[in-house]
């Protein structure tokens, strides 16, 4: 009884178990024998009443249709009751193929609905990953003085006996200080290479190199570049307020060299 | 760079779907923000002209034949990668969220509306043969059906259609895409002028004369004075009851 | 399915760059969830077969020329556009409000590797006395460091340089252009015996030699040397449209 009630509720409805029957004959619905279906539709719907089982109103309505046709088809032609105010598109023979094919047409279309949403289920769609627009060339704000400034720092944190092997007391960064600072006062802005011209060792270089680096960071100097591969220039840093000496580090601008702004956009 | 290249470039880093709009939207920004004279030439360009980028980038794609695709949905881009990636896909970003499958009952009352749209339950009923009560419902919670308006018949039932869910859920680029639109879109068959008997005493028509497509082009019925159909081309069903019911 | 052509759709769909091994826990996994066959198949990888194949893949798309290419950055791969399409693929994911400050330790690696490159990641942390994994991310996300190549010694360890961006970003027309290149490169830094113990705030104290308070009194002080205002006096701010952009 349950294995029948199982069966059943398999069928959407009477055109669905009307079309299994159809496929059961295993003929086309267009040449199917309606006497034939109606039989064992009904037959089918009677067995589920004996069995007492609910039985959606469709079931029935159908059942009663396709006895109609039945008893009908059974009469021969010249006797067939022509029922009054019965107009064409109103055969019940016709309706119902009508119907089962319409219906079919739905169901294979369902049929591959369902393909496409199991295809579907199985498309993924490309997320890209998340862009983070603070690209380097637009909006890092670094100076290249401060990538050397740290280079230093990584120096200095090492090496104060190195240091003091490269950095013979002929030059201190000291007098470098000094004379670069003397040197901005007479003009207003020196070359960068200008700088380093007259050095006559390596040793020079990095001494002169430091000093001015302690020179931006101490603001006593500013240092330009008017656009990007321009000769870097420096210039005397715009007087400033008297403050409280310079902190250490850690609160040394990480960030943005006040003087440089490389900003490439 | 060619303006198609650049529709690729910005599909292929878009977080979601793009429409043409949406890719419009982008080049004209970026005419207003750039200084380049390229970006600035992009400023104004035709939908039309996206679209058809986007068609002959969508085809290229499918020529290279690589793992993923560039496809419209519901009017929108996106590279998708083709299903049969889906188990590593899935190992890597996860099971996607996706409401259960449909049931065959919905699958069929969609498949109804989709074809029809728009159309009332009645109708979908006489084609179901059964109530679509409960399958409306789901139907209409999930979003892949909507109410589209009102028939201008006595009681003025709702009609439904599909909404751009529906498209998104089947990965259709618009309703023309459905399988098979053409034949299912037709109110295809029609009573012949008489029916013949197989077998004298019998009155079953012969198949020749059921032959769909003779009735489908003969637009000889005209639409029921009932119908809320508003499309020229598919006269409707004639309303729920017909005498066979009684 | 290629294992191929597997590797190309995972990357594809993947938020985030992925290393051999990356991928090969995606096939170990899958084969572990699914009944297919293939995909049980692809069990147990080599990284070696997948580095192979990426590096095919990685030629495939150059030889394709599209808008995007197959890159390896730092030991993962993965899908990048090609950069002259920035100014459009700007526009669509918005420009980030975040400020592009590095932070002094991302600084301080980021000099080690201008001036010290290709290294390793351990020579950085020996030179830095910390561990930099967290800054090399940065680094490496921000596309100023890149991976190179591969040290030839025991595990063959990845070395790291600038790239391009790092270059055009301070106008460089190349490493050389490094101020005081020369000197900075040579200076000998051996690891220290014991790590020191550097509190943030000393790392630029002053060295003896550099005698600050000479300076100091002379001249003024600023008033807040960490205060990165820019001063409206300063003739920084360069054009526009750097000459890359033309």
């Amino acid at each position: 009884m349950s294995e029948f009630k199982v069966q059943f509720e398999i069928f959407e409805g009477p055109l669905d178990l009307l079309l299994y029957l159809v496929k059961k004959e295993e003929v086309d619905i267009y040449e199917v024998n309606l006497t034939k279906l109606a039989t064992e539709f009904i037959a089918y719907v009677d067995l589920l009443r004996e069995l007492d089982l609910d039985i959606a109103g469709e079931f029935l309505v159908m059942a009663s249709t396709l006895m109609y046709i039945k008893s009908r088809e059974l009469l021969p032609k010249d006797q067939q009751v022509v029922v009054e105010g019965e107009e064409e598109g109103e055969d019940p023979r016709w309706e119902l193929i009508r119907q089962l094919v319409e219906y079919k047409k739905f169901k294979d279309a369902a049929g591959r609905l369902q393909e496409m949403e199991s295809t579907q289920e199985n498309v993924y769609r490309r997320t890209a990953p998340k862009l983070e627009f603070d690209a380097p060339a637009q909006r890092l704000q670094i100076s290249i003085f401060d990538l050397v400034n740290a280079v230093n720092v990584i120096l200095k944190r090492f090496t104060p006996a190195d240091t003091r092997d490269i950095f013979e007391d002929k030059w201190t960064v000291s007098e470098k200080i000094e004379a670069i600072v003397n040197l901005i006062r007479e003009r207003p802005a020196v070359k960068f290479s200008e700088l380093f011209a007259a050095a006559t060792s390596r040793t020079e270089v990095v001494v002169t190199f430091l000093a001015m680096l302690e020179l931006i960071r101490l603001k006593q100097i500013v240092i330009a570049q008017s656009e990007a591969f321009s000769e870097i220039e420096i210039a005397q840093a715009p007087p400033q307020p008297v403050g409280p000496p310079p902190e250490p580090a850690a609160e040394n601008p990480p960030g943005p060299a006040p003087e440089l702004n490389l900003r490439m956009n | 760079m060619e303006l198609k290249s650049i529709i690729e470039a910005i599909l292929f880093n878009a977080q979601k779907p793009l429409s043409p709009k949406d890719l419009r939207d982008v080049f004209s920004q970026t005419a207003d923000n750039s200084e380049d004279l390229l970006a600035k030439s992009f400023k104004k360009i035709k939908d039309e002209e996206i679209i058809a980028l986007l068609d002959e980038l969508a085809k290229e794609h499918d020529a290279a034949a690589r793992t993923f695709r560039l496809v419209c949905v519901a009017g929108a881009w996106q590279f998708v990668s083709q299903p049969e990636y889906a188990p590593w896909i899935k190992t890597l970003v996860g099971e996607k969220s996706r409401p259960g499958r449909l049931s065959q009952p919905a699958l069929e009352t969609l498949a109804i509306i989709a074809y029809r749209q728009p159309l009332t339950r009645a109708e979908i009923e006489q084609i179901r043969g059964v109530a679509v009560d409960g399958v409306m419902q789901t139907l209409l919670e999930r979003g892949i059906v909507e109410q589209t308006g009102r028939a201008e018949v006595v009681g003025r039932p709702a009609l439904y259609g599909t909404t751009p869910a529906f498209l998104e859920y089947f990965g259709l680029r618009g309703l023309e895409d459905l399988p098979a639109a053409d034949e299912l879109r037709k109110i295809p068959v029609k009573k012949p002028e008489s029916l013949l008997t197989v077998e004298p005493g019998l009155a079953t028509a012969p198949p020749e004369q059921l032959a769909m497509q003779e009735v489908a082009e003969k637009e000889s019925t005209p639409a029921e004075p009932a119908s809320p159909e508003p499309r020229e081309t598919s006269p409707t069903e004639p309303p729920t009851e017909p005498s066979s019911r009684a």
